[in-house]
């Protein structure tokens, strides 16, 4: 079974990725897993400085979900690039580069900064929906959006992935908006804002009040996202939220995504990452296809 | 590469008070842990629950669990036979380096906290720092204490504490740890600790007046046990950062930090 | 306790609905239950004709959750009239009348055929996603908002609760538009739009291609709408969302909710409904509050 | 007020092949449910499962539930002792009240469709209508045939077939009712037929040609199975409509219904 894919000029081994935040730096399983059973690593959000992102409790439990307020906490693109960078590029993986910033002007200031050619695509965060500037309240307006990514466009000549939010009326307008100021790819979703309430203590949950919902309960809202932004959009999507079983990575393939990240349930079960290429591959033979390539879009819909 | 994710097998699911019920698996193939380091156990909810060993060894391992709400009731509603996903060893245990010298080391617990430390006692015991080992345990009142029952083969120089009496000693724990120092005849070389925060944080202070090193077991809402979504963070004193802390993750550069470098919610 | 609430100037004997669309009309359970520990009776969706709804299947299970693609399918108004109100008067509970339209006037006429004094308050349904025109292609705009509930503010005396949809940008923007025109409450979440894909026939399982998700899964998302809205506006909301225990429905009262309406899980579970309010009343003991209306907007957020 | 909602106690879980498993439980309380209504189980997923009566007397109810996904696979999974919610029973069953003389009843059921049939069976048996009772059951192949053992008492006038062969008929069910008319020495009354889709649909095609009335039991996806969500509706020919047709909820005024009416999809 033929399992490369092609992400724009981006050839990946298999449509398999981590999501971003959700798998730290590749460095923790490393050491238990194989990792080049990964089309590549993601990296955490990377802000031009050090962030700690915001206060205990950031977790919460949802029915089949979770709900984080991490709040983009990372060591700064310095520490990234002196320290980290060399430690990731160990793995021989395609390396992609979340980004995120307060202000537009940061994220052209950080894509600037990733030369390395390790590097083959920025993923630019346009979608956390735990700070207070940048990311979401970007991903929400189509006009931020064009704004920011053609800026980008012109700072690097790296593919641009743009990682869009669900907490908007119609995500098609955002995913044109990406495509249209030179966007190689878009990946969606981050997560749902979202809230619990500790009715004990009468206070939220989560210290930061709100967080982002991930997880299976999110997947069927992914999956019709993906769904309406490959039918107007020509360049490839990364499709996750939710992924928790092969089944769920053909349903995004065949809904339109060309790869696919896992981030919730991985984190419960790391094995799912490195097991998922295989069984694409037998479920997909059995399925009656070929390379997992073709199942992109092959859904066929009611009319 | 070492293997993470372990399927037990549980053999005995024992309830040793209304709120507590320990449970022991086999263990084939599961690292030996450290007392302090802890396991994630799936649940039938969507985050696993962590949870320390309090017994290792001879192909079983035994935790501990407290009630506490659905994911602890899913876990001790297990049968034997029932097989049980487990990420783990996790994180740091205890630091016993510097602990050489015998007679000289308290451990003060209350709460789920009693588990790992019972872990800790016993192992300690076997490489020979027996003599010298004080074991301070709280309890709300004597019906929780739990440790009546043969948990731990060694109750010499263990003292149960409970807040409305019935026990070895009346009073809470760190009472009993001052009660404990203000009589011993050597400085302790070290106090252990893991428990509620509010104890914790009073065993760190009395280690401070005393001038005696405190390590402590932390908990923290984790959204992967594993080191990689820094949901779990504890902030640490730390001079040489501008900010005078530094954030690192309680599953994996903890659970057991140094008292005193703890800077308590 | 005290388990009266008032909604506007309608008082209801306690918190508790069923969220339409998931109690028929209140006749399949009162055979099995005692209905007077409801604070009231929703109707379904009632339409200017009698409607079909979508081909099947249009149910699909998700995690914590369930997708539905009815479309509104009802008698019509006039057999609503003419042979179901007359059963539902039976139950002697207040009625709240969903109303859905293709049009803007749809709604207007709807209303002035309510006038039976049993019915309390028309919930005009801004946001079933499962239909090509009238509800959530009103509720995704607050001109629009604005437009329909003016005109039927000038058509009714009834109070008007206005049911939005998840499926916004910003909730808030639709909750003041309401507000502005004249609403007496909204109701909020309706089903957030979402796809469940069978990857075996690779065909999205409903007929309708997409559907409305509800259930446990979106609580989070409704409980953060509910939190918004109480801040900004000054009517009461009714909210729902995944409700499936007393705690769920506290934790709505205490974001901001003035009553509580609970859909999917009380189908799987219809006890839930009934056993509800002696729940919320020892519950709330418990937790020190003497009437369940004081809990309502208790939230204390973190800043 | 009747009591929708019923926690059964299971007795007896027996796997019958292998895709198939019998659950009894215990009925306290229970109301005698009619051939061809069904109850919803509990499942560890969101929405509950329809599952067909199989057997209700002596304070003991049985579901014969055919392995399909992992509700199913959840049900069949249960020990004895363990309690399942169950509502019910819901719909209305086979309608008896045009079955009148002995010895003119055809039953013609397939895969998880074979169940609620064999309780049909019984329950005519039972009220004296045994005599000219001829079930016909069909397999994919005899090793999917789990009439084999002893499930239900009476198997004389019991055809089983497989299409592969091997059992009593080589050849569709359809084929089995076909020759089995084709020798009758008198014209059936009725036919009661639940299994699948295109089975019934075939059955229904027979009963038109030789005039005999047919009952089908259908499955749609439902939402609650009590009325509430129009989830299950089915379409019914009614030239008293405009539309030529009305339709109803599966599982309310169904899930049985007269096989001529029924539009399928
Ligand atoms: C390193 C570590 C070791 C632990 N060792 C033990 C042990 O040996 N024995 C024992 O009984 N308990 C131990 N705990 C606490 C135990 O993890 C919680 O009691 C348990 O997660 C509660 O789950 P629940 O579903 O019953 O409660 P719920 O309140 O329903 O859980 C809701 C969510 O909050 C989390 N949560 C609730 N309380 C805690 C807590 N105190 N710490 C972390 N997360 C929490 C749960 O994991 C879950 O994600 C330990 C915790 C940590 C962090
Ligand atoms: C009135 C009625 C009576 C039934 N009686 C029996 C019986 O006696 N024995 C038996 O084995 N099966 C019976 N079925 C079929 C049984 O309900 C399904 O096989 C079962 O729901 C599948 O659940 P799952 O989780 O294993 O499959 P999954 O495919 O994982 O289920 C996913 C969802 O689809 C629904 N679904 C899948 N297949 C069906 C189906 N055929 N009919 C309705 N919903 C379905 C499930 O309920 C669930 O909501 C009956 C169905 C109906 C409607
Ligand atoms: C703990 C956590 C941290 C995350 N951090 C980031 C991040 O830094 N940048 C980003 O673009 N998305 C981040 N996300 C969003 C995920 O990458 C992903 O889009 C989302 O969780 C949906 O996928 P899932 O349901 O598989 O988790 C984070 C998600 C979680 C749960
Ligand atoms: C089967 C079904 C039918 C529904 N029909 C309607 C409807 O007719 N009108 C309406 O305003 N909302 C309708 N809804 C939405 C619910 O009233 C409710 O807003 C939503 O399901 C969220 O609540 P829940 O999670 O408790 O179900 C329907 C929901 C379901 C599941
Ligand atoms: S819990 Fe995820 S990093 Fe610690
Ligand atoms: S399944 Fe809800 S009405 Fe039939």
């Amino acid at each position: 079974m033929e399992t490369k894919v092609k992400i724009g000029d981006v050839v990946l081994s298999c449509p398999v990725l981590p999501a971003s935040g959700c798998f730290g730096y590749g460095i923790e399983l490393a050491q238990h897993y194989d990792l080049s059973a990964l089309g590549g690593i993601v990296s955490k959000a990377v802000t031009l400085e050090e962030r700690l992102g915001n206060d205990m409790p950031r977790i919460a439990e949802t029915p089949s979900g979770m709900l984080n307020a991490i709040g983009l906490e990372n060591p700064g693109v310095e520490f990234f690039l002196d320290v980290l960078l060399a430690q990731i590029k160990r793995f021989n993986l395609p390396i992609i580069v979340n980004l995120a910033g307060n202000e537009p002007t940061d994220y052209v200031e950080l894509a600037e900064k990733m030369q390395d050619p390790q590097i083959v695509a920025l993923e630019l965060n346009l979608s956390c929906p735990n700070v207070k500037s940048g990311c979401m309240s970007i991903g929400t307006n189509p006009q931020e959006i064009e704004r920011v990514v053609s800026a980008v466009r012109r700072a690097t000549e790296k593919p641009i992935w743009v990682k869009l939010t669900p907490n908007v009326t119609d995500i098609t307008e955002m995913a044109l908006a990406a495509e249209a100021a030179g966007a190689d790819a878009i990946s969606l979703i981050n997560t749902l804002l979202a809230m619990v309430v500790d009715v004990k203590t009468r206070r939220p949950l989560l210290k930061n009040n709100t967080g982002g919902l991930s997880g299976p309960a999110v997947m069927p809202v992914a999956l019709r996202m993906v769904s309406e932004c490959y039918r107007v959009i020509d360049i490839p999507i990364i499709g996750m939220g939710g992924i928790a079983s092969v089944e769920d990575a053909l349903a995004f393939l065949m809904a339109g995504a060309s790869a696919v990240q896992i981030g919730s349930s991985a984190m419960q079960n790391p094995g799912l990452l490195f097991s998922m290429k295989d069984e694409m591959c037998t479920m997909a033979h059995d399925l009656g296809f070929s390379s997992l390539s073709e199942i992109t879009g092959c859904l066929e819909y009611w009319n | 590469m070492v293997n993470l994710e372990h399927i037990l097998v549980l053999e005995k699911n024992e309830q040793v008070s209304s709120k507590v019920h320990v449970l022991t698996f086999a263990t084939e193939g599961v690292p030996q842990s450290k007392p302090g380091q802890f396991f994630e156990l799936k649940s039938p909810y969507f985050l696993r629950r962590p949870i320390g060993v309090m017994q290792q060894s001879n192909n079983k391992i035994s935790f501990g669990i407290r009630l506490v709400g659905k994911g602890t009731s899913a876990l001790c509603g297990l049968s034997p036979g029932d097989r049980l996903s487990a990420l783990g060893p996790l994180g740091r245990g205890f630091d016993l380096r510097h602990v050489s010298q015998p007679g000289d080391i308290v451990i003060v617990g209350g709460g789920s906290g009693i588990f790992p430390l019972l872990y800790l006692a016993d192992q300690m015991r076997t490489s020979g720092l027996i003599q010298g080992l004080n074991q301070i345990y709280g309890f709300r009142s004597a019906e929780e204490c739990f440790l009546e029952v043969e948990m731990c083969q060694h109750k010499n120089n263990m003292t149960l504490c409970s807040d409305s009496g019935g026990l070895d000693f009346h009073g809470h724990a760190v009472a009993a740890l001052e009660a404990f120092l203000a009589e011993a005849s050597a400085k302790p070389s070290a106090i252990f600790s893991c428990g509620p925060e509010a104890m914790m944080k009073s065993v760190v202070e009395v280690g401070k007046r005393e001038n005696i090193p405190v390590q402590v077991s932390l908990e923290t809402r984790m959204g992967c046990g594993i080191g990689l979504c820094r949901g779990c963070v504890v902030d640490l004193k730390d001079d040489s950062r501008e900010a005078g802390f530094r954030r690192v993750r309680c599953c994996k550069e903890g659970p057991v930090f140094p008292g005193d470098k703890v800077i308590w919610s």
